[in-house]
């Protein structure tokens, strides 16, 4: 394993007031884009969160409090036709690409609007005009299929690259084994990054694996692995951009493991009593947004005034996008019934050969 | 004179598994997050402080992995429960156990007493993978046993049956019912036998042959259809594998009409494995068609609205019976 | 005027896949042992150097890999086709294929149009594990087609509609008929539609319905039955899901008495589902129960005098079709 | 990964005349029985080769013609009480183990008294009273059971350790990924041996793979590796019972990769067309047995006369094997209907519980 990735930011909790986040070439609008987007993130689980509490969602709310980073500055290292198949956690990469506040929130409210017309809940959709492929629940199962993505992008001759997550827990899957072999062998432009944030649901990760670093794996696969701070947002989107820039030249996938912690409950009904309170101290430190905000003011490429103007517009757009999706209705109960088949085209698969004629009990045997 | 608790059907359940582990230290679970926290459902709440972390193991995210030392170590004399967190992800577990945990025993002599267990079905708003129940996709594999109770007093004698059995039993419990149902369970040292129906209903009508959460809507139908003098004889069949052909026959010759309710998909489900029994081995006595009440040929869909559609009712099933009282 | 060839049911199922492939270049194929080997039973001897490793993948042993690899490139407007080297280790991906490929089109609306085949069925002596009829363990989860060929005619055709089709089909072929089947085949681009059965012979007195390598059993016996003056109509499934529904109803109401015939252990098997709708659809036409006709319920057995005893064959048919003819 | 296995044996054939095979411990009493056990797994696949020839085998035969050392060597280093999972190619092992020429013959025929009865062929039969597990044929399957044998070891203190083997395209499954992750957390008294044999059927590794060295997995589950000389079987023997000793010890699972070559095809009717002849060429020179052979001579542990004698003893005994397993009948047919379920002991499962009484609808709906 290649840990090139340490060299990008610090995890150090007694760092600087001043944040040395990794080094960038991202322009000052691009960044304040990056923070725009992280915010929105949270920002819009925050709204799920009040429309949770105010029993609007319909379910579990998942959110991923504290490692937005890690979603918003790996999906930001993509390029228009890229793919992405996220995971629940990574809802900042879905809105990187496009994704409306008011989608998420239909879906979570199991609206006939939503993307998937209330079939389906959370972030649970997909759309490839807007390079995302809905995962299943059963986790690692995204991976070979990501892996297709990429396989197929081989195949035509785009230069397109796919990326997926998986949480520490998700790597002990057999799917996260069979799709980063089948990856690697077939050296296909592919990114993984394994969301390291500490838990899957109450299991430590000491539970999980002998390892303390998933990157480990990578060298299992012959394939570079990265370490990342992912709560550093220009750090995982720096390795991002290296790993892509390398699947996207024909170099094959990358492994990245991008270290974060989970800051809540595995769920919003999940109290995380099993985590010890140090633990959330510490991290809370780290905050990701705090981190890029320090970074940001410290370095001069934003005032408390850009960085409160962004934060005011997005507040603003989500009044509106909370109001559509809780005026939306919910959907007509006979969808229920449609849409298990894509229908055969119009004009039909092609000529069909009449049946050889049966034979004729009545006439010997005979065909009639 | 038997002293009884009150109990929901996940506290029987959990009693079950308690007793027996209790009684027999061979007994041990493992699943995702079982320990710590108790389970995603809380099933097994207060297990890991009682028996101890060597008993009540914590296990990363690999359900074949589980299902496949489950098998192992009842093969060393040990009587391993897995949990599903979701009994849905028992597809990923699909290949350990229909070829190896269902086979062994006949092909080289090796009983494997395991129990996969896990909250199945919906009316939960947990859409396509959190929704499921899985009974068909194992109903055709010898070797397996299947239970799906629908009480708690079902609930804690099979559990307790089926970590006794000393072939792989698959345990299905709904989580509609895990704390909607609350019963006098009785005290002691009891189980309730695998492979038996039971007669939940007498009547001379019709039959409604259905198990787990459908029971209640069958009960709740028969009740409303009783006010008309119409009397539906309900069978709830408690294990689906192996089916007690007894009790299906017996009902059907009975009443001379059958519906099977079941909350599954209807193509391919153990409603048409039902059906098809009581067509060829009851035919002679059949007033009308064998009717089988289940949900459409769709993924459970997740909103309310659609999953309501989806699910049989108590409604729409006194409609299917009229209907099938007119034939 | 058409001209035909004389092709193995193998060589049709080759051929089908060859034209697609010559005719499209987004089929390509996947799966171990593909390429350089052709195939573990030769299907796609070939293959590789004409159309190239790119469109030819041997794959690592990695079902679920495999499986899930083609969906995520059928997204991408390729149409892979996968192959199980044999049709048993489609367990290994059972949850790749009824979680994700089945129920995408409904739950994003996005299709999954792969084809996953490979060689199925007993009779070769092949034991638990390469003997399987998977059909079951499908034939419940919607989203899903389901193929079984008994012809070489029916296999090319089908073939070439499934990789059409623009859903996942399963292509189980029967592998006891790889090259015990010779037919003219016509040539030309032409399909046998996913959901039709065929008549594969008229008669008044019985139904059989079946498909794969027991329509030869049927028509065996059927022949055999005729010197007496029975006439058995039989009916040739072709496609599990979505079953031809109209066929099974229009043979039972023809002859009122139905055997359904499948090489599957007989509960929870397709024949089962036929039997369930064959019952409530057709119930005022029945003079007979309507009677299956499977394997028992064990796993496949190796040895030959094992098998022989566990499988249907005509002499065992014939009695049976007599049976229920004196019903 | 430690590659201490790189420390035994050679791989260069060049090797002197006097073969130089690993260093060990073994008396010449045992290295005289392990050259007996190796020479035996070789002749009984000979002679499965006759009966395949003659037509009496049924369905296909599978043999470990150039890496019998291998499954030999590493079930020598058990003890009894020890459990092994072996593979189709782990024959070796079985024998090592206690199994009769005479089982495996009447498998590989399907005759009624062979060990299961002629439900199952080839070497899919187990008995636990000999420490062996039947695998399944789906590749990699066994790995998590037999880490469940460990487990179960572990937790009734017995001091026993479980072994199973993996063929480089076993790799791939995912059972492989769960089962030896499960093992390594649990850290369960486990060993794994991957037998790289060059090909999955007619699959290179490098197509299995993107790395040269299976071992190089371990470090993902955070185990020891071994590397070893798959065609030595001294090396084989003594890197497994190092990795044994410490899984007794309670030093959790090793994964060792035993370099060897697979000198035939897949199955008896594979030609292996695909292997470029030079392997074949290259590889004999490394026959295990022809290897041990000449260690044993050249070191004067044995003369030509005395493994001449072993042969031939071996050679009479066979005869006598074939014989009775020619003459024993095939099963009566009904068999195939027994032995699906274990039935309940003659007491029972327990005091059965009286239903509750049904509602009954006569009665107003009240419990009759
Ligand atoms: C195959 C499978 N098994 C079990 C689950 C239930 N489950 C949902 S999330 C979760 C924990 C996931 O942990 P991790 O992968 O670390 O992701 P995180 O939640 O920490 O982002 C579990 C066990 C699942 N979704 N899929
Ligand atoms: C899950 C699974 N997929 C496919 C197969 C078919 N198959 C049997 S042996 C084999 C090749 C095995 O190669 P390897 O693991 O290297 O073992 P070797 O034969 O070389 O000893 C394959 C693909 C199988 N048995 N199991
Ligand atoms: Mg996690
Ligand atoms: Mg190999």
């Amino acid at each position: 394993m290649s840990t090139t990735g340490k060299s990008f930011g610090s995890l150090h909790p007694d760092s600087p007031p001043v944040e040395r986040l990794a080094e960038t070439q991202l322009s000052r609008e691009r960044q304040l884009d990056l923070y725009r987007l992280l915010r929105l993130t949270r920002m819009v689980e925050g709204r799920l969160g009040n429309l949770y509490r105010q029993n609007k969602v319909v379910g579990g709310l998942y959110t991923s409090l504290g490692q937005e980073a890690t979603a918003v500055g790996s999906a930001y290292a993509l390029e228009e036709g890229d793919f992405i198949g996220p995971l629940i956690r990574n809802l900042g990469s879905m809105l990187v690409r496009g994704v409306l506040p008011r989608e998420v929130m239909m879906q979570y409210m199991a609206r006939g609007l939503s993307p998937t017309g209330g079939k389906d809940g959370n972030t649970h959709f997909g759309d490839l005009a807007r390079g995302i492929v809905a995962p299943i629940s059963m986790l690692g199962s995204v991976i070979p299929v990501m892996a297709g993505v990429a396989l197929a992008a081989k195949m035509q001759g785009r230069p397109l690259v796919a990326l997926t997550y998986i949480g520490d827990g998700g790597t002990s899957t057999g799917d996260f084994h069979e799709g980063l072999n089948l990856a690697a062998v077939l050296d296909v432009p592919f990114v993984l990054i394994a969301e390291h944030n500490g838990y899957a649901y109450s299991t430590p990760t000491a539970r999980q694996m002998k390892i303390k670093h998933i990157v480990a794996r990578a060298a299992a696969y012959g394939i570079p692995g990265e370490m990342v701070d992912g709560n550093d947002i220009l750090a995982v989107y720096e390795v991002t951009k290296k790993a892509v820039e390398r699947a996207r030249a024909g170099g094959g996938p990358t492994l990245i493991e991008a270290k974060t912690f989970r800051m809540k409950g595995h769920a919003e009904h999940d109290d995380a009593g099993y985590v010890p309170p140090e633990l959330f101290e510490q991290w809370r430190k780290k905050d990701p947004i705090d981190r890029f905000e320090r970074h940001l003011l410290g370095l001069g490429l934003a005032t408390q005034e850009d960085l409160d103007g962004i934060i005011a517009e997005i507040d603003r757009g989500l009044d509106a996008e909370v109001d559509f999706a809780l005026a939306s209705p919910m959907p007509p109960p006979e969808r229920a019934l449609e849409g298990v088949y894509e229908p055969d085209p119009a004009e039909g698969l092609g000529t069909i050969l009449p049946d050889a004629p049966p034979v004729n009990s009545q006439n010997g045997g005979v065909a009639r | 004179m038997t002293t009884t608790t009150s109990q929901t059907y996940l506290e029987a359940i959990r009693q079950g598994m308690w007793d027996e582990m209790e009684q027999d230290e061979r007994v041990f679970l493992l699943g995702q997050d079982v320990g710590t926290y108790g389970g995603a459902f809380r099933v097994t709440a207060g297990f890991l402080d009682h028996f101890g972390p060597k008993r009540v193991i914590d296990t990363p995210i690999s359900e074949s992995g589980m299902v496949g030392a489950a098998i192992g170590a009842s093969m060393m004399g040990l009587r391993p429960i897995v949990e599903m967190q979701f009994i849905d992800f028992i597809s990923c577990a699909y290949n350990q156990i229909i070829n190896f945990a269902a086979t062994c025993r006949y092909r080289w002599g090796q009983n494997v007493p395991i129990v996969v267990r896990g909250p199945s079905g919906g009316n939960i708003h947990g859409s396509a993978f959190h929704s499921q129940n899985p009974e068909s996709y194992f109903q055709h594999t010898p070797g397996l046993k299947i239970v799906a109770p629908s009480s708690a007093v079902d609930a804690k004698g099979l559990i307790r049956a089926a970590i006794r059995d000393l072939n792989p039993v698959l345990f299905f419990e709904h989580k509609y019912l895990y704390r909607r149902i609350k019963e006098e369970v009785p005290a002691g040292d009891w189980i309730v036998p695998i492979g038996k129906a039971r007669l939940a209903r007498t009547g001379r009508d019709l039959s409604i042959i259905t198990y787990g959460a459908m029971l209640h809507v069958a009960l709740d139908a028969a009740a409303r259809l009783e006010a008309d003098g119409i009397e539906i004889e309900v069978l709830d069949l408690r294990t689906i594998k192996p089916l007690d052909q007894d009790a299906i026959l017996a009902t059907a010759q009975k009443t001379h009409r059958v519906l099977v309710l079941t909350e599954e998909q209807t193509t391919g489900s153990v409603a048409g494995e039902v059906a098809a029994r009581v067509g060829e081995l009851a035919f002679a006595w059949l007033d009308a068609p064998v009717t089988r009440f289940c949900c459409p040929d769709t993924p459970v869909p997740f909103s309310p609205t659609m999953e309501e559609f989806y699910l049989p009712n108590a409604e729409k099933l006194v409609a299917k019976v009229r209907d099938l009282l007119r034939y």
